[in-house]
């Protein structure tokens, strides 16, 4: 039923039709609603059985997380940012142990200095712990996410972080058909664990292994993502032909025939990029998106296919790494036909900084150029950067550049 | 002439077993039948503590439950030594995860348990003195804060033994670590610091809280039968000699348990809802010495002239355990 | 597509405000979209929400910089924040009010929109009056109703039982109607000379 | 396996890890002597019959005391139980009642009729056994165990030797005398009772016997020349009580004094005692530290109102009067004469100064005598082949038991003789020693019951009218045994091995380690309660 809802409402909703057994609660903005309505849900008997756990840290959330699935139970949890980070260790024991554990991930940036909005550089900071990482475009899909990410977590034993932009997500409210429960039974069959707890038929889970196999159990967890690879786009098929919806799958490429220029982008800002391509081809640009929605694992073959007549790549990005540069971009980099496209990397959205069409249709307008450089930060405050530069310089007590820069701000740049 | 029944049972309830008693009043370890829950193989130290205060413990704990049982294992040495590819030495439902999420994990299973109507499987979650009072502290406290139904039991050798002998929360004044040289002024760990986990844990108000040491098999036993009648989180602390730890003969790991106790350094009690409910009096009473001298770690406060001013102070602790829990022998 | 920008202080119901009217405006089979400024500010902060009202799918995500109407709910923010930039030449302005706009320094607004377009509501009042509460929020969108015609009452009125429950929620539409009558009986007033 | 490769193990897949390679030494279980054993003349088991006896098993216990003393009701009387004074658990509280057990081991044995072992199969030679005391009845149990016939000499009219002659009724009920002769006689005994034998090598012709036992005892009250008048009464001690077993008392009036400082000398003050006399008063030359008597003996004769001059001689003995001088102990602790004398009133003066052997039976024959006893070979045999001497004739202290034990060596040298085969002493294991044993296992007696046990010690070991123990304190007492020495299994090997490398047997079959696993870390030694398990290098 399409209902008019706040994002974190949708996925809740969803996610209590997967009939998890075990949910962990730990507050963190922007992913506090989902498991604030999942809670009531429980409270009230509409989600039973299943244990609700109010946790005292995002460590034990994914550590209770890790228990309940090897005691053969579905087990869900949402996170955010530092919370993510607190867990990490916690994250890449799941993924290693082959827990089918499904976590929310409501992406919002890292600090110092700390910043509750919306960037990339959390889910970026555990694309290698062996889960399967799916980015959603808009709330409909966040929530259709989920049930797939259930599916492909237990039909591979390997955790799902379903990553969807804190706040422009997450609080927005828009309308979302939710899912019927007759049809989340019917696509997820109960889970049948491929190694549990079991007093009557006891193992050891969790072993360790030295020189001897290491190298080869992650080879094995490998070819699950890479068998995750070919399952991914036939769950979503599958799901597809449920509910008519082209949820899920590995990308999402937009206007992408003929297209010379293609912007590469994943999560929420593609609708703003879909405004913009939609704009410039008005004006007979050859432009077109493609949507990454699995980013782990990273579908090479695809995105190659998908990139195969571009002539530009420009990879929006709201994540970066510090000394180098794009990081999705360097994956589309090593995914790039052998036609060498150019490619270039904006980064983006910062810390919740907005994108606008506009923004977007000045970008395609510098590539057109040929002016945008293989690596730039949208809307970049060079003058901030510059004075703040030379405070150091001057200075060997020049303070926090973080709070420099925003009295600096306050000032109207007149404090220089 | 006066008819008197006999109590008496020339070991008594000392021994781990003995053929004059009753098979109930024997301990788990005294039967061939028993799980064996740490089999052998196990790649532990000769003469390891931790090693027999699991079995014991987890023995125990099958027993009380019938065998429906899953056992939690943070890293350690336990688990290090247990689990080597392509070997374990596990006879029971196991899982380790992580270093500092123990009790977590724990309480994540008694979850699923409870999700899938599985009350009859009960879980115990298991750690060293760093899995327990150091890293894992914050996970202990919320499983115990929100009253999981977990047993956790914490192997007391108060020391990071795996990596290499380092003190933690756990180890006494005056021992030496590798962190804690025996050297300066006040030689080994300081006084003053420390955490004592099972008042602690009874501040939780948890309904069951008791230290035991693997000196006293019927004292441990009973108390991982006691805390299997209670639902909720209990705390189980069990004093584990290392022999490597503690610069001790391997021989002596039983020895030095029970000589931790008779001084009165380790009191041994249980304790239900927050109040101390029974206490094992020590019986043979000895000076902290006597139990220090054995081991390497208190060499510094022997060599030479000594620091019998150092052992006085330790001595003190002592005391005040004996003062505090009333274990003072009955003829004092 | 019709983007509407709330301002208010933390407390005041600004988030629920947008909420609300993409609700009503999704009961009308339209596509809507609300979302809030993503602050963590706390209660007596100034806060702002967003909802675009559009026929066609919304894909956009970034903030409204241009809005087709600015509703103000406390007045103690105006000549601090910036609440009216971007909007657009013949866009509307709510402000909750009893004092009309020339009183509250909005001359050089009443002077730049078409007449009709700057309404004062006393949403406060009219929401102790109803509701019990001091919250704005609810009476301010009858009012939008009366003033924009973008969304009709009796949407907005199912979105608000869709809300609240029983009594409260007729108490909330109770005063959204209240403020519907007061505004388009001015606009009414307005309207006559030049009909 | 269709389990996640590494990540998940089978249970109990350690076991193909054999851990005992790590091992540098090896843990072994050992057997050894416990105290008790070690010191028992008849060489009894005991610490293998308080097993039984531990668990209420009285006939096994019996069973097995009765393999080397057929005489447990007797011993469990007047035995002076060395074993006690040996026994370990004195360094921990007290020795363990064994005497009292034994003697209650012994009445339960005739309370219910338990038989002696049938004989051995007829082995067609035969012994003569000459005198029927401790030694003679021990060696004719065991010659008919091993299914040798027996002829048994008696000089008196009845069996028993010193324990019916020497030894008063009050330390041995005749009764219980008489049921524990009489059930060694049911073995099949050819008795001879009122025939003393005058020559040993015509005996053994005349009873046509492959070999003899001399076993005729010391009935000679050994006589010191005391100044004393016409008047004076004087007796040995061993014709006292000769006659008072013989209900033929002589009369000593009502103050006897005993002269000598040994358990005779306290047999015949106490039984003076009972046959009337007001005061009966021992003098004897040292302190009471230095009395040979047992101190138990000297305890219960001064509670029956004996009194003892202590460090005192006799210079004279006048009809009535006696004079006795003090002495006093020198810087070596030997007393001298002070000169100073005390007057005592005497109507008869017992002396009980030793005995001799009346050993006139040997003149003639080629057994050799050295100081009037008979040298013995380790099997007991003298000079002569075939001629084996015992009990208080061989060199050797003189007590019942160390008769019995005699009289069951004895056996086992006529048996090895008669089968043509050497005489060989079992091996002993190596002494069960205090610092073996890891006593925290041992439980206190519980409070409430001490004073109850300290009296039932009492009783023990006081004289019959206190009766023996009833069957909960025989129990309590038997497991007060610490088994030094010996597996009882406790099961702590197998409880505190962290390797799960005791395997437990079972039933009675002890333990085993599982070399395959053992670290040798060695905690099961130094937790076995009883020292039974002990490290040895590992071979190379």
């Amino acid at each position: 039923m399409l209902q008019q809802l706040e994002g974190s409402r949708a996925v809740a909703e969803t996610v209590a039709r997967c009939r998890p057994e075990v949910v962990c609660a730990y507050p963190i903005s922007p992913q506090t609603h989902i498991i604030e309505a999942i809670g009531a849900m429980v409270k009230d008997g509409r989600l039973a059985p299943c244990e609700f756990i109010n946790v005292e840290s995002e460590y034990a959330a994914m550590s209770v997380s890790i228990g309940a699935s090897a005691a053969g139970a579905r087990a869900y949890t949402a996170t955010a940012s530092q919370g993510l980070l607190f867990m990490i260790e916690a994250v890449y024991n799941a993924a290693g142990l082959g827990l089918p554990v499904v976590m929310t991930l409501a992406n919002r940036a890292i600090g110092a200095p700390i910043n509750i909005w919306n960037d990339h550089s959390d889910a970026m900071a555990v694309r290698d712990a062996g889960w399967i990482q799916l980015f959603a475009e808009t709330n409909q899909e966040a929530a259709d996410l989920h049930v797939q990410a259930f599916r492909l977590a237990e039909t591979l034993s390997v955790p799902v972080m379903v990553c969807m932009d804190g706040f422009i997500l997450t609080h927005a409210v828009e309308a979302v058909d939710l899912i019927d429960q007759a049809v989340v039974d019917s696509f997820l069959p109960p889970y049948e664990p491929r190694q549990v707890l079991d007093p009557d038929d006891p193992v050891s889970i969790g072993a360790m292994v030295g020189p001897e196999a290491f190298e080869e159990v992650r080879y094995l967890a490998h070819l699950r993502q890479l068998d995750a690879l070919e399952l991914i786009p036939s769950v979503a098929e599958e799901f597809a032909a449920l509910t008519g919806r082209a949820s899920g799958g590995l990308l999402h490429p937009y206007r992408l025939d003929d297209a010379e220029t293609v912007i590469v982008a994943m999560g929420s800002v593609l609708g703003t990029i879909k405004d913009a391509v939609d704009a410039r081809r008005a004006t007979g640009e050859r432009v077109g998106v493609l949507g990454v929605t699995t980013f782990r694992p990273f579908p090479v073959a695809a995105v190659a296919d998908a990139l195969a007549g571009a002539r530009r790549v420009i990879v929006v990005e709201k994540a970066f790494s510090l000394g180098m540069g794009g990081v999705l971009a360097t994956d589309v980099a090593t995914a790039s036909p052998a036609s060498g496209p150019e490619l270039a990397t904006v980064v983006a959205g910062l810390g919740g900084r907005p994108i606008t069409r506009r923004d977007v249709e000045g970008v395609l307008g510098r590539s057109a150029q040929g002016t945008l450089p293989r690596l730039s930060f949208l809307n970049l405050d060079e003058d901030v950067v510059a004075r703040e530069r030379a405070r150091m310089a001057a200075s060997r007590r020049s303070g926090p550049f973080a709070e420099n820069v925003l009295r600096d701000l306050a000032a109207g740049g007149a404090n220089r | 002439m006066t008819e008197t029944r006999v109590h008496f049972y020339q070991v008594g309830s000392f021994a781990v077993g003995n053929r004059l008693l009753s098979d109930a009043d024997r301990t788990v370890q005294a039967s061939r039948e028993r799980t064996n829950s740490l089999d052998a193989g196990h790649r532990a130290c000769q003469g390891c503590g931790e090693a027999l205060g699991a079995r014991y413990a987890l023995d125990a704990a099958m027993r009380a439950t019938g065998g429906r049982l899953v056992a939690v294992n943070a890293t350690g040495c336990l688990e290090v030594f247990s689990t080597p590819f392509p070997e374990t030495s596990w006879r029971i439902a196991w899982l380790h995860s992580l270093f500092g999420n123990a009790p977590a994990v724990a309480t994540g299973v008694a979850a699923a348990m409870r999700a899938k109507g599985r009350d009859d499987v009960r879980v115990v979650g298991q750690a060293g003195d760093g899995g327990t009072v150091d890293i894992g502290f914050g996970a202990l406290s919320g499983m115990f804060e929100r009253h999981d139904d977990v047993l956790f039991i914490c192997y007391d050798n108060e020391g990071y033994m795996n990596t290499g002998v380092q003190r933690s929360a756990a180890t006494p004044p005056t021992a030496r670590t590798a962190t804690s040289e025996a050297v300066g002024a006040d030689p080994g760990n300081v006084f003053g610091q420390g955490k004592d986990l099972p008042r602690i844990a009874m501040a939780h108000d948890i309904p069951y809280v008791a230290t035991a040491t693997v000196a006293d098999l019927h004292d441990l036993e009973r108390k991982v039968e006691r805390a299997m009648t209670f639902r909720g989180a209990r705390y189980l602390h069990v004093l584990v000699p290392c022999p490597l730890g503690w610069g001790a003969a391997s021989a002596d790991t039983v020895r030095l348990a029970r000589l931790a106790a008779e001084s009165g350094f380790f009191p041994v009690f249980e304790a239900e809802h927050g109040v101390v409910t029974g206490v094992r009096r020590i019986r043979r009473r000895v000076g902290v010495e006597e139990y220090l001298r054995p081991q390497r770690r208190f060499a510094h406060l022997f060599a030479g002239e000594g620091r019998p001013d150092l052992v006085a102070r330790l001595q003190l602790i002592a005391d005040a355990n004996v003062e505090r829990y009333g274990l003072a022998p009955e003829e004092e | 597509m019709f983007q509407v920008r709330i301002h208010g202080r933390g407390g005041q119901g600004v988030v629920t405000a947008a909420e609300l009217l993409a609700v009503a405006a999704f009961d009308q089979g339209r596509h809507a979209q609300a979302f809030p400024s993503f602050g963590s500010e706390r209660t007596g902060a100034p806060v702002v929400s967003y909802c675009r009202i559009d026929d066609h799918e919304i894909r956009t995500r970034e903030p409204i910089d241009e809005p087709d109407a600015v509703i103000v709910q406390d007045v103690t923010l105006l000549h601090r924040v910036d609440l009216f930039g971007g909007l657009a030449p013949s866009g509307y302005v709510l402000v909750n009010s009893s004092q009309p706009p020339d009183g509250l320094g909005l001359g050089e607004l009443v002077a730049r929109l078409p007449a009709g377009h700057l309404a004062g509501c006393p949403a406060t009042e009219l929401a102790l009056a109803h509701v019990g509460r001091a919250v704005p929020n609810v009476p301010l969108l009858g009012a939008f109703c009366a003033l924009t015609g973008e969304v009709p009452l009796d949407a907005l009125a199912r979105a608000l039982r869709h809300r609240f429950a029983d009594e409260v929620a007729e108490r909330n539409v109770a005063a959204a109607t209240a403020a519907f009558g007061l505004v388009h009986d001015h606009e009414e007033a307005h309207r006559a000379p030049t009909a | 396996m269709d389990r996640p490769f590494a990540i998940t193990l089978p249970v109990g897949s350690s076991r193909a890890n054999h851990t005992g390679s790590w091992r540098v030494e090896r843990p072994v279980y050992v057997d050894h002597l416990p105290p008790c054993n070690d010191a028992c003349p008849a060489g009894e088991n005991i610490q293998r019959w308080l097993y039984h006896a531990e668990s209420g098993d009285y006939e096994a216990a019996w069973r097995i005391l009765v393999e080397e003393n057929p005489l447990p009701a007797i011993m469990g009387r007047v035995c002076f139980h060395p074993c006690e004074s040996a026994c370990n658990r004195v360094r921990v509280d007290e020795a363990v009642g064994i005497n009292a057990v034994e003697r209650f081991l012994g009445d339960t044995a005739l309370a219910r009729g338990w038989r002696l072992p049938d004989p051995g199969p007829d082995s067609g030679r035969r012994v003569l056994v000459v005198g029927a005391g401790p030694a003679g009845l021990s060696a004719t149990y065991h010659l008919r165990r091993a299914g040798h016939a027996v002829t048994l000499v008696e000089g008196a009219a009845r069996l028993g030797g010193m324990m019916r002659y020497g030894i008063p009724a009050y330390r041995l009920p005749r009764a219980v005398l008489d049921a524990e002769v009489e059930r060694i006689l049911e073995m099949g005994v050819e008795v001879v009772l009122g025939r003393s034998v005058k020559d040993i090598a015509a005996a053994r012709d005349e009873f046509r016997a492959d070999a003899v036992f001399l076993a005729v005892g010391a009935q000679l009250g050994r006589r010191v020349s005391i100044p004393a008048g016409d008047s004076a009464k004087m007796i040995d001690a061993v014709t006292f009580l000769h006659q008072v077993a013989e209900d033929d008392p002589p009369l000593l009036g009502r103050h006897v004094v005993v002269y000598g400082g040994g358990d005779t000398a306290l047999d015949a003050a106490r039984t003076a005692r009972r046959l009337g006399a007001t005061d009966a008063t021992i003098v004897y030359r040292r302190n009471r530290a230095k009395m040979p008597a047992h101190a138990e003996e000297v305890e219960q004769a001064l509670g029956e109102g004996v009194t003892v001059r202590w460090l005192s001689t006799i210079e004279r003995f006048e009809g009535e009067r006696l004079l006795i001088e003090k002495m006093a102990l020198n810087a070596e602790g030997f007393p001298e004469p002070t000169g100073e004398l005390e007057e005592l009133d005497a109507d008869a003066l017992v002396l009980a100064l030793g005995q001799d052997t009346d050993l006139s039976l040997l003149e003639g024959s080629e057994v050799h005598v050295a100081d009037g006893v008979v040298p013995v070979a380790e099997s007991m045999m003298t000079d002569v082949p075939g001629v084996f001497a015992g009990g208080d004739v061989a060199p050797s202290d003189r007590t019942a038991t160390v008769a019995v034990g005699h009289g069951k060596r004895a056996a086992k040298g006529i048996d090895a003789f008669l089968g043509d085969r050497s005489f060989e002493r079992p091996e002993r294991h190596p002494l069960a020693a205090f610092e073996r044993l890891n006593t925290w296992y041992y439980a206190d007696a519980p409070r409430t019951q001490r004073p109850e046990l300290e009296r039932i010690r009492r009783q023990t070991n006081f004289e019959e009218v206190v009766g023996g123990l009833t069957e909960d304190n025989a129990l309590f007492e038997a497991r007060r045994c610490l088994s030094c020495g010996n597996c009882f299994e406790c099961d702590n090997c197998f409880g505190v091995c962290p390797d799960n490398a005791v395997i437990k047997l079972g039933g009675g079959d002890r333990y085993e380690i599982d070399y395959d696993y053992c670290k040798g870390c060695g905690i099961c030694v130094a937790e076995c309660p009883c020292g039974a398990i002990e490290m040895v290098p590992e071979r190379i």
